[in-house]
């Protein structure tokens, strides 16, 4: 049996009082809930203070670029699909950075899960508006305000039919868990937007600021009801829903359609000489 | 025709199916036996436009293009204005008898007589194949094989056209054309530089191969693409060049012998994943097809001008490979030492090639599939220490290599300077440590490189120096310049960088005269090898209007 | 008066029958229409067969990086609000390489206007899917079929609340003029998808298929209402909307955040001496 | 303390308020009209860990930080375990009485008595103040500054705090830390190698700066974006580096005098718009703060070992400069120096420092307003041949350049190779032309190239070579040795590309041995160096574990 002690307790470089610290509690919690042992998840991150996130428990890591989870995410579920690969990254890397690659991997609906810590600022490099700071938001870098329209991710998530779309709060750790789980379970592209605080540098989305408006959907809602989803994605402000806002998971993944990764990690699969001598004789 | 060498060019607009005719000569003359070295030049259009597809052959082994032609096709008259001036003294132009080009050198052909107008391909091939002495049926085989399983209705109609093209021509006994016969040819493949290096790669078990489309390399993924469900190799066309190169990161971390293949521009967008690679030592082999820059440049032409670029790209310190292979050949077996190194050294390895190359057709001896080795990027499972570390510090900086998920080890990769566990520290002393460990791997890189090669004396008077593609055309040159009397040797670099000085210091130094040939502006080579050794090529031959090098040019700008 | 011979005729390196003609005439009459002269205009196309459209006519042109023409359009307006800026690209340089700029335009609400010549193909390089390929369409690089979800543009901007977005199809040049010339007259971001057959690559979606879904809005739609848009932007299938699809052109532009671009053209506005100065003696 | 020279570290963690004991103390040393150089060491998060905030002082110049510690401020514990090591034979620790650091060389200062906790950093100032025997009143006032208009409610509990820290310490009667007198100090600035990056940028004209925040580059544009309204700049964080490089393209196409800066990884990312704005002809300088590589590397530590990435970024050939400022002043006057010379030569310029002098704070002369020119970017309007080509085909390869929409003029530009009208070709006699003419515009680069500096004699019996931040150490190193009776000369290369050999080749083989001091482990600026005019440089010395070189580091490494 899985326990919460094989992912292991690490110091962490965050802050005390900071989201990420219930953020790494609930995926931990996850994991043993789904009975997934440490050597067979692979967690990948960009650069960020969420990105530190898989440094602090036992687990395969691979912690690339600022921006570039989700192409590296794609490549290794391809090339080992019984891996259960999780990414793990901030606003800034997800919607910033990797922007591209976010509407890419939607698209591709491959069979990983996306866990975004979303802070809602530029954690790591001190503060600078990100792509959900909302507009108007003074920091040092924007000092009349940030400028642009924030981005809502599950908005657009929900408009491109993603496969599985949900959003957390670090405040809620056990519905944080239980969306997580879920996410994994879900074959196909899953993202979970996780709101947390910045005890350092978000002064306006304090956890009391999301404490008092997140709310998690109630259990009528119904997540497969498209033009229900697209409202509740859009909604931000006084009321802020939490939990699965949207999945379609009848939708194929991209590894089903590379019929060859059946046979298992393509690290074991050798040369097929007999298809390589027919290959060759194409150039006669 | 000279020496029994001949060089066909076929011209005219993008769509007219230049191609076709081109790809079905070349196939033909392969299979009767003969060396080829084809050269393709088009435009950055579809329709339109002027286009070449010229076939250089010989009954002899030949490596390099040609500029003056012996037989020209003319699809439209504009060929005819564009290349009278390169054709040869006893040249001779194919050229439809409705199209206006009056000249006393031209072969007027009655295309609507001879088949009809879907055929006009075929017709031409059909005189060309005519001219050359081929065999009708060898000629019926290609355009069989070729059209087949495509358009099976069509086969009788094209077998009427090409007979009555043969049957026309041969009537005309025009008979300085007809090449030397081969008897009994050895099996040959006929492949471009772009194939060679996906069956190369195939061959060596490439397992992940990413790419976004790029003139020239975008033929290697089709290459692949059209095989990869047969040979299980995942073929994945990504939404940009930085998800390319992260992408195949992300697959050969996971345990795929994984590459990718774009052009300058694209590369540009990869480098900071050539430094990720570097980083966190997971193999990739990256092939830059070269065309001419700066920006968008000429997209369709060729060039030699990425060589600094590629060999510095990516920020901070770290060891790389780079090869440049010089034939179709040397790609196949090129980029299967590359995608071998990558995983020996854990690390970036680029193949730097171009469109000439890329496009170049030749052929080639087939491959003994049975001797080909796969690359197997696990480590033995006993060179595991408990617990395992990723970045364990060894002696020659390369460290044992587990696949996550494939056993119960653990591996941690880390883009941020990193303890030998893979976890990210700050501490200065182990970030040196590390810095040094992955410097180390360029002893092992530098022990395994491919000296370059060398045709002619050991101390000729004149030594032409270059790299890739450009191979053929200075081997030929010293071969003609030593058919006038000179003592004139060649060395090829079909691997950049590293380089190692004892491989070719004393042939520079025992040359009487040393020119540096590169399809470049600036000498790009020459300035390396100053660099590394100290040794200065001043005299130096430069191409860069975006064709290929020829023995014609170099031979021209030696003695200008 | 400015009419279509001051945007001159030029040879074209287009294929006969590519839908590319006709957007360029539309092109050239919305401009005449809003009687912008030539020096007036600035292009900004990126690589492919589409951002080839701005040397076929006269104007002011940087043809600039595959996929990049947004970034470069947000700092050419930026510097000179006086020009009418337009981007013209491909739906590979917009929705693929340059994804991350569609999205970050969208939210800085740059007044520009981005015309997408939309073949659902990668035309220059001859053939591959590009992110508006419908799934399972068969291509030499995508020989077992595109493989991921197509990319509906106008779904995504309006579930980002662009300012403006309106889908055109090149065989309805007078309804494209009309939607090109309400494009550029929007303050703010406006994005026109104009769907185009490719006779040379897209065997599929050619120009009797657009035609045969093609519909215009009808006069009573109202492009204002954000929840009818979203509906009508995600339709695609027998029949395809055109025309304005949403709009909120009462959002703040990007140039109303920078008060000193009153002033003019930046090249012009020269250094304030005293106020530099005042920012040294900061430093005392 | 040094012939006067004194070392001051403040040492805590992340998030313990050192930076503003270190701005405070920097601040009223600079007043006071001493000489200083900040070094600041950080590490990439934003609470605990360890940092240091150093200020070395001095009467005299200085231009370099030092290893040995005279004051060691300890904010905790550890900081004494850390650096007790670096302390003088005479130094002395400051901690807090009720923190564990038993040493005879503390002074133990009753922090709770002297202040309320939100005084602690005030206190440690006064403290220090008083011990290198400053004004107090001269430390209050800066302490106001500071304070004044963000917390106008503490400024009575500041001075208060401050006052009977002096007080305490001054009753200890230390005197060892004095620092000798100066009387009536000349006004100078205090600023760090960004901020001067930023005011230079400013004084030029400056129009457009976009970024993505990358450290140790952020602060250029935090410094920008906070005079922005006032100076009319627009400073707008892009969504990434790509889009960075490309909207500075664009607004410097439309007229705005642009910059840009980053590092390496952001660089990475940018040099397919490096290659952009040489083909399109168009002005952008872009700042590299180097840091630790490869990939994230050591993200807030300082190195040398990004100059060959950025010399040969890009793909294609085309021209270049690269600056390299040695010092916070040159920060400002290369900053000037690059932004005018992107213009004349209408292309990509770099300015390559790195986080060490990024955050060195230091004393700068004030700069004189009215005599710094700024920058046009328009051509004269009767330079204007008619019809008007972006591209004419000029001697010096420089074409007049107007400006979309502020004339008649159509301006066209593109980034497929071009006519001279600025439109696609496919022409490749056209295309050579345009090559050749982009590349002569190195000519007219190299004319305006900055030698390198000599400190020292011009026959030296060694000569150390530097670049980049590494100036003030090598001169140092150069000067103590001389001390020693040695004759040692340094030579500073401010501006690494293009290296015109007439400048220092001379210097070089005149000294009786070359040693080549750089931040980085493989020796770059010694490579190119040879590359360029054949000079090798065997001796080198490499510091790359992230700190700032020194004299003591170069010293040690020349002795073993
Ligand atoms: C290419 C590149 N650009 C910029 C950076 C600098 N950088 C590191 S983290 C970061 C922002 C992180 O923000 P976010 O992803 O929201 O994570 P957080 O720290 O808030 O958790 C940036 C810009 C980088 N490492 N690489
Ligand atoms: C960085 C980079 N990657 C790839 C290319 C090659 N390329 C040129 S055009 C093009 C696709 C164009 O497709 P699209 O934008 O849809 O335009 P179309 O030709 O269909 O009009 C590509 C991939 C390039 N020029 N630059
Ligand atoms: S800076 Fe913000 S996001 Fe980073 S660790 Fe501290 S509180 Fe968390
Ligand atoms: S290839 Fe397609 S998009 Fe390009 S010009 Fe031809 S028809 Fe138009
Ligand atoms: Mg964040
Ligand atoms: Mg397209």
């Amino acid at each position: 049996m899985v326990t919460i002690n094989d992912y292991g307790q690490f110091e962490t470089a965050w802050c005390p009082g900071c989201g990420n610290h219930s953020i790494l509690q609930a995926v931990k919690k996850a994991l043993t809930g789904l009975s997934i042992e440490p050597h067979e998840v692979l967690f990948i991150s960009g650069i960020g203070q969420a990105a530190k996130a898989p440094h602090y428990l036992r687990a395969n890591v691979f912690n690339g670029l600022h921006g570039r989870s989700l192409p590296v995410a794609t490549g290794a579920k391809t090339s080992n699909p019984d891996l259960a690969v999780i990414v793990e990254s901030g606003d800034g890397c997800n919607y910033g950075e990797g922007g591209n690659h976010f509407l890419a991997a939607i698209r591709r609906n491959v069979d990983i899960t996306v866990l975004v810590h979303n802070n809602q600022v530029y954690g790591l490099t001190k503060g600078q508006a990100s792509p959900t700071t909302s507009r108007g938001v003074i920091t040092k870098a924007q000092p009349e305000g940030a400028l642009s329209k924030p981005f809502n991710p599950l908005s657009v998530a929900v408009a491109m039919g993603a496969s599985f779309a949900a959003r957390g709060f670090s405040g809620d750790v056990n519905q944080l868990a239980l969306l997580i789980q879920e996410a994994v379970a879900n074959p196909g592209f899953s993202l979970v937007d996780i709101l947390h605080p910045c005890v350092s540098f978000n002064k306006i989305n304090t956890f009391a600021w999301y404490k008092e408006r997140c709310q998690p959907l109630p259990p009528e809602y119904d997540p497969r009801d498209w033009e229900a989803a697209i409202k509740t994605a859009c909604q931000w402000g006084d009321q802020i829903p939490t939990g699965i806002i949207y999945r379609s998971s009848d939708q194929p993944t991209f590894g089903q359609f590379l019929p060859f990764l059946s046979k298992g990690p393509l690290a074991r699969q050798g040369v097929d000489r007999t298809a390589l001598k027919e290959v060759m004789s194409s150039f006669r | 025709m000279n020496n029994g060498v001949l060089n066909l060019l076929i011209g005219g607009e993008a769509g007219q199916g230049l191609v076709t005719i081109g790809q079905l000569m070349a196939k033909s003359l392969v299979r009767a036996g003969y060396s080829i070295v084809v050269t393709q030049s088009y435009q950055s259009r579809i329709r339109g436009g002027h286009n070449t597809f010229a076939i250089r052959v010989s009954p002899k082994e030949i490596h390099a293009s040609q500029e003056e032609v012996d037989l020209l096709i003319a699809l439209n008259e504009e060929t005819v204005e564009l290349h009278r001036k390169h054709l040869s003294p006893g040249g001779l132009i194919i050229i439809d008898e409705s199209l206006n080009a009056a000249n006393d050198k031209s072969l007027r052909v009655p295309f609507n007589e001879l088949g009809s107008s879907r055929s006009i391909n075929i017709i031409a091939l059909g005189i060309a194949g005519s001219l050359l002495g081929l065999d009708a049926k060898l000629v019926e085989h290609a355009v069989d094989d070729f059209f087949g399983h495509k358009h099976p209705e069509n086969v009788q109609e094209n077998r009427k056209a090409l007979a009555n093209s043969f049957k026309w021509c041969a009537a005309k006994e025009i008979t300085g054309f007809h090449l030397p016969g081969i008897s009994n040819p050895a099996e040959r493949l006929m492949m471009n530089g772009n194939e060679a290096i996906a069956l190369g790669a195939l061959s060596a078990g490439l397992k992940f191969y990413s790419f976004y489309p790029m003139t020239p390399s975008t033929s290697i993924a089709l290459t692949l693409a059209a095989h990869a469900q047969r040979m299980g190799v995942a073929v994945e066309q990504a939404e940009d060049e930085i998800a390319v190169i992260n992408m195949a990161l992300g697959a050969s971390f996971a345990g795929a012998l994984s590459m990718v293949g774009t052009s300058g521009g694209g590369f540009a967008l990869m480098t900071e994943g050539v430094s990720l690679s570097a980083m966190t030592e997971t193999p990739v082999v990256i092939v830059v097809s070269q065309r001419p820059g700066p920006a968008t440049g000429l997209p369709t032409r060729t060039a030699q001008g990425d060589l600094e670029f590629v060999l510095h790209a990516g920020h901070g310190e770290f060891p790389r490979a780079v090869f440049s292979p010089g034939s179709v050949e040397e790609c196949f077996h090129l980029t299967r030492a590359a995608l071998y190194l990558s995983q020996e050294c854990q690390g970036p390895v680029i193949i730097l090639t171009d469109q000439f190359l890329a496009d170049s057709y030749r052929a080639v001896p087939p491959f003994d599939v049975e001797k080909l080795a796969s690359v197997n990027t696990e480590c033995e499972a006993d060179l595991t220490a408990s617990p395992y570390e990723r970045y364990a510090d060894t002696g020659n900086g390369v460290s044992p290599r587990h696949i996550p998920g494939l056993t119960e080890n653990l591996v941690v990769a880390d883009s941020d300077e990193h303890t030998t566990d893979g976890h990210l520290t700050e501490d200065l002393t182990s970030a040196k440590k590390m810095i040094d460990k992955r410097l180390r791997k360029l002893d092992l890189i530098r022990r395994e490189v491919i000296p370059p090669e060398r045709w002619g004396d050991e101390k000729p008077d004149l030594l032409l120096v270059t790299w890739g593609s450009s191979k053929g055309a200075a081997i030929e040159a010293a071969g003609r310049l030593g058919a006038e009397g000179m003592n004139v040797s060649a060395l090829h670099f079909s691997q950049v960088w590293p380089l190692v000085s004892q491989h070719f210091l004393s042939t520079l130094e025992g040359a009487g005269e040393v020119v540096c040939v590169e399809g470049n502006a600036t000498g790009q080579l020459a300035r390396l090898i100053r660099r590394e050794t100290g040794f200065l090529i001043e005299k130096q031959v430069h191409r860069y209007d975006g064709l290929p090098l020829t023995a014609e040019f170099i031979i021209h700008e030696l003695s200008s």
